[in-house]
């Protein structure tokens, strides 16, 4: 009992700082890409300290219970990713509940931003859950082919498999990697499927209203969100990493690559976004499930 | 300025200078000097300050230029609609002392008698150099305490609401068109 | 559905479902197939699946308000009840074992699923695009008995476990969605969502359900919801169905964007001049709902007592048990505790929540002041965004063929091939009617003979 | 430049005295007395001066007159021809052309706020851009804006010790 608290406090902290650095990092390339040399790394700390000490405004109860309930769902979901040998609860990690409690933040989100009551939240929101159906669909039909493949949709049990077989997902299938990188980039929120927060059209959409300390818990679930997200993905196709320092290896250079995409990427529409999330990446996925579960059959 | 500031308010204040948000809010002619000073070449960002979409999420209000009766009001309801440790950088001499608008009929000519202004750019309209350099004030201001524009906003509210009145008649407008 | 219970009476001599599943094995391959076919169209019929989905929209809609909950909750799933017999009680894998089979399901069982697929997408596009809270819900139960039908018709343990399961949770949470529509008409007189808006603060405890609801419908953890779409994604993913599983993962993310349409047009946002002196639904009304809320989220954080009634009811048709501990499900391909994610969930919403109370304390402010873009604002009206709240989606979905339409344009043809018919054998005077009278009664005899 | 001839003879004869000049290649403007200035917007735009593009006034304070000129421009040709009037400063009334050019309306409200220049026929002579103004129209030349902005819009009051001593603070 000890252990898996001790161990579940370690993630969250590990996810809290490592996503954050990363984040400001991220900051960093992106300047050295626009030539110019950026903020420091640490520059998110400040912001999200910053942002917890001023002072700020509520809308009433959904307000504040929408932004609790997203980040407590999202707190919630970053324990059940194992991060290379730090596993906080072994065998539970089932990968269908890691999506569906990671709807859990973007449901509170919602609520909170249109509760609200500002349009350019609401439209915002709408745009969210429109792009969300986008990008979802690829990646599960993705993901069932990975589960019959390996017979298990436990989170942990897929990254040892992939390390005791030797192959990674992404050698044996390279086109559900594409197509999980592809959906990645949209859950992520980076340039080309940022619609849901364009700071010029919808005055950065959902986080309109938000202020002060709003703003920091948003902040910090934005940074677990990507942890979970770009976890997963590590999780899923890389193999996850026997020990710490290779997961977080393979998380960097997954989020070095997508931050690399973004930052030189205009921002699709949103039935864009949709249309083109249908039309290759659900056929790659479909082709992808195809040859998993008809032609390679189960994993012998 | 009293700044034997408490440990917690110490490193507050070092936090709130190292990351301004910068209001998207651009009132007068200075704020084409802006995209200069966040590009390549100055690189406002190194800063920590960075642009936010809505009063909000910001810490600074630019007000950029001259600012008419019209504008003031959308000024005025901007700062009101932004959170507490919050900072406005007067640009140029229109905002110091009415500019060349000086004998204008639509354009007021002091901006701190309505609203608190920490800190003046001087210039008819400052050069990206002038503005880093400014802003690197405003953060040295910030880090020992003494740009508290807002907390005399909350105290003499009166007084700022009084003058005002006495320039534009009503603030918060109906009928601004006659419709 | 009387075709087939008389076509089995004389082909299988008794209509006891014991009997005829074991009789029906004998039975040629034509007589079995007329049978469950039959009974299988009524299936369609009464849940609303795919081609027969369309008498949902008007019924649930224009039925008074305090009765759609049961004919959605519950007489939708007595189609699902007789589903059941035919797929599990009668041992359909083993009658169509020699028809042929795809990926370990046999043809018949795989259309229904393919229907039950096609009514899953079909329901949520068209829930989306609803402008009415009720037409609204009656598409979300359109797709929700598309689970259904897939999930008893693939068969396997995880599947009927999951598809029962979903019985169970749809039925709660759409009676508790319209419930709580029904309790909105009564104060406000109107069901269409962006003539309301920011009732959560006169109305709390409706919310409330309908947020359970809608988090049950759209399948999230702590909410019974999930459970039983998690048995069926097993079941997906032990057989490897992908077309099947396309439509099951649709149907739940897009359930998301269909529950929470209402919530936004209803509930939040400002509230409308003329709904300011709103008052709570009486006793009455509050205490179903309230008993409906806590079971969906009692069964959600402690599944195995519902799924051991399953389990039961499982056993005595043959098809062995889903195994589960007092709070663990286990499954082939993946187990998951439901107290664990709860409890987790709970510490999440503490430590967010010692974060807030840690920071400074947040001025309250009123809805109409809000960020305009520096403009002054005094009508509530224009500012409550919540009329077409996807159009984006809609744009996508405007050139396909509508469904009502092609169905509407049948039925006209029909009409008036029935009234053609009424003017020949109905004619106005007595004498030929009685003439045409006699002449039917003297055949009916020689045939009898 | 010969269809600018033609198009002028024709309403040389509709508005008997008249002063003409041309600006550039393209525009040109005409000078006529206010009476006729109805008959010959009217002929103007069915000569293809389609469209008004604004309504202006100019304080002629010396010669105790103000001067409206109607700017036309002409899609076919490219050409753009102003055409103004006088009207006495004491009593400043000119007759509306807002059958014409329904647009009218705001330019003739605005000119009105700004010149106090009356436009019989038209509804609503409403202010249309300056608030609670109790002043004289502004645009006039009397008007003195100086003394306006320093009682509504106090300034800084700073002791300029490097200012020469005669152009100091003009209080």
């Amino acid at each position: 009992m000890i252990i898996t608290i001790l161990s579940a406090i370690a993630l969250l902290i590990l996810a809290f700082a490592y996503t954050v650095t990363l984040e400001g990092i991220a900051r960093k390339i992106e300047a050295r890409i626009h030539r110019r040399c950026g903020p420091p790394f640490w520059q998110n700390f400040i912001d999200i300290f910053k942002s917890l000490t001023k002072h700020s405004i509520s809308h009433g109860f959904i307000f504040d219970f929408g932004v609790l309930m997203a980040l407590g769902g999202t707190i919630a979901t970053v324990l059940f990713i194992p991060a290379g040998n730090l596993v906080v609860f072994p065998g539970l990690d089932n990968v269908f509940v890691i999506i569906y409690l990671l709807a859990i933040g973007l449901l509170g989100m919602a609520m909170s931003a249109v509760g609200s009551g500002n349009p350019n939240a609401s439209i915002g929101i709408g745009r969210a859950l429109t792009q969300m159906l986008g990008y979802e669909l690829p990646f599960m039909i993705v993901l069932l082919g990975v589960f019959f493949h390996f017979r298990t949709s436990s989170l942990s049990e897929l990254a040892v498999l992939q390390n005791s077989g030797g192959t990674y997902n992404v050698l044996i299938m390279p086109i559900g990697a594409v197509v999980g990188f592809v959906s990645l980039m949209g859950m992520l929120g980076k340039k080309p499927f940022d619609t849901f927060i364009a700071p010029a059209e919808i005055a950065s959409g959902p986080l309109v209203e938000y202020s002060g300390k709003y703003l920091g818990l948003l902040m910090t679930q934005h940074a677990f969100g990507t942890f979970i997200e770009i976890g997963l993905f590590v999780n899923l196709f890389l193999g996850g990493g026997k020990t710490i320092w290779e997961f977080l290896l393979k998380f960097f250079l997954v989020y070095f690559l997508a931050v690399i995409i973004s930052s030189i990427m205009p921002r699709f529409r949103v039935e864009q976004a949709v249309k083109f999330y249908w039309k290759w990446p659900l056929i790659l996925s479909f082709i992808q499930v195809v040859i998993v579960v008809f032609i390679m059959g189960r994993r012998v | 300025m009293n700044n034997e500031q408490t440990a917690w308010e110490r490193v507050a204040n070092m936090l709130r200078a190292r990351s301004l948000w910068m209001l998207y809010y651009c009132t007068g002619c200075g704020a084409i000097e802006l995209p200069p000073t966040m590009t390549a070449r100055f690189d406002m960002e190194r800063f920590g300050i960075g642009p936010m979409a809505t009063p909000r999420q910001a810490d600074i209000l630019l007000v950029t230029g001259y600012l008419s009766t019209k504008t003031l009001r959308r000024v005025i309801y901007s700062y009101e609609q932004m959170q507490a440790p919050k900072y406005i950088v007067g640009f140029g001499s229109c905002t110091i002392n009415g500019g060349i608008y000086y004998d204008s009929y639509a354009t007021i000519n002091r901006l701190d008698l309505y609203v608190p202004v920490d800190l003046y750019l001087a210039g008819c309209m400052p050069r990206p150099e002038a503005i880093v350099n400014g802003f690197k004030n405003l953060m040295d201001k910030i880090d020992q305490g003494e740009a508290t524009g807002w907390k005399d906003y909350e105290a003499n509210y009166e007084w700022y609401r009084k003058n005002q009145i006495d320039a534009l008649g009503e603030v918060y407008i109906h009928d601004e068109f006659h419709e | 559905m009387l075709f087939a219970i008389f076509y089995m009476l004389d082909k299988l001599g008794s209509i006891d479902f014991s009997t005829v599943a074991t009789r029906i094995e004998s039975a040629t391959v034509e007589v079995q197939l007329v049978i469950l076919i039959s009974l299988g169209v009524m299936v369609l019929a009464k849940m609303g699946v795919f081609p027969l989905h369309i008498w949902l929209r008007g019924s649930h809609s224009s039925a008074p308000d305090e009765f759609s909950p049961i004919l959605s909750g519950a007489l939708t799933k007595i189609g699902a009840f007789l589903l059941f017999t035919i797929t599990a009680a009668l041992p359909s894998f083993r009658i169509f074992s020699q028809l042929p089979v795809f990926n370990g399901i046999p043809m018949v069982n795989y259309t229904f699923a393919l229907l039950g697929g096609i009514s899953i997408v079909v329901g949520t596009v068209m829930a989306i695009r609803m402008e009415d809270a009720k037409e609204l819900i009656a598409f979300s139960t359109v797709s929700n008995s598309g689970y259904i039908v897939m999930a008893l018709s693939i068969g396997g343990t995880y599947a009927t476990a999951g598809g029962l399961m979903h019985v169970l949770n749809h039925a709660m949470a759409s009676a508790a969605m319209f419930m709580a529509i029904a309790a909105v008409a009564y104060r406000t007189g109107t069901t269409k969502m962006h003539e309301m808006g920011g009732l959560i603060l006169k109305m709390p405890v409706t919310f409330a359900t309908y947020l359970v609801a809608i988090i049950s419908v759209a399948g999230i953890p702590p909410t019974s919801g999930f459970v039983s779409k998690w048995l069926i994604y097993q079941q997906l993913v032990q057989n490897g169905l992908p077309f099947l599983a396309f439509a099951a993962f649709f149907g739940s993310i897009g359930s998301f964007m269909y529950v929470f349409k209402p919530l936004a047009g209803i509930f939040l946002g400002q509230l409308k001049p003329q709904h300011r002196n709103l008052k709570e639904v009486p006793l009455v009304m509050v205490v179903p709902m309230a008993i409906l809320t806590l079971l969906t989220v009692f069964w959600g954080m402690l599944p195995s007592n519902a799924i051991k009634t399953i389990n039961a009811v499982t056993a005595s048709v043959g098809i062995n048990a889903v195994e589960v501990t007092f709070s663990r499900i286990v499954a082939l391909t993946g187990e998951w505790d439901s107290i664990l994610v709860t409890t987790v969930f709970a510490i999440g919403f503490f430590i967010s929540l010692f974060i807030f109370m840690r920071a400074k304390k947040a001025r309250q402010v009123d809805l109409m002041d809000n960020y305009t873009a520096g403009d002054f604002l005094y009508t509530s009206e224009l500012y409550h965004f919540s009329y077409r709240m996807y159009r984006p989606f809609d744009r996508l979905f405007e050139k396909w063929p509508s469904m009502e339409d092609w169905l509407s344009s049948l039925s006209d043809k029909i009409k008036e091939l029935g009234a053609l018919l009424k003017a020949i054998f109905y004619p106005a005077n007595p004498q030929l009617y009685i003439g045409l009278a006699m002449v039917a009664i003297i055949g009916t005899f020689w045939w009898l003979r | 430049m010969s269809s600018m001839n033609d198009k002028l003879n024709e309403i040389m004869l509709m508005a008997g005295q008249f002063t003409f000049s041309e600006i550039t290649k393209r525009q040109f403007s005409v000078n006529i007395k206010s009476s006729g200035l109805l008959s010959v917007l009217g002929l103007f735009r069915q000569k293809g001066f389609t469209h008004l593009s604004l309504i202006t006034g100019i304080d002629r304070l010396n010669d105790e007159k103000f001067e409206v000129v109607y700017t036309l421009f002409c899609w076919e040709s490219g050409e753009t021809i102003l055409v103004s009037t006088l009207v006495d400063r004491k009593t400043p009334v000119l007759p509306t052309i807002m059958e014409m050019w329904p647009v009218a309306r705001f330019y003739e409200r605005d000119v009105h706020e700004f010149f106090g220049i009356v436009f019989d026929g038209n509804p609503d002579l409403k202010p249309l851009i300056l608030e609670n103004w109790s002043e004289i129209p502004p645009m006039r030349k009397d008007f003195d804006p100086h003394k306006y902005s320093k009682e509504h819009f106090p300034d800084r009051k700073y002791n300029a010790d490097f200012l020469p001593e005669g152009g100091g603070e003009d209080e």
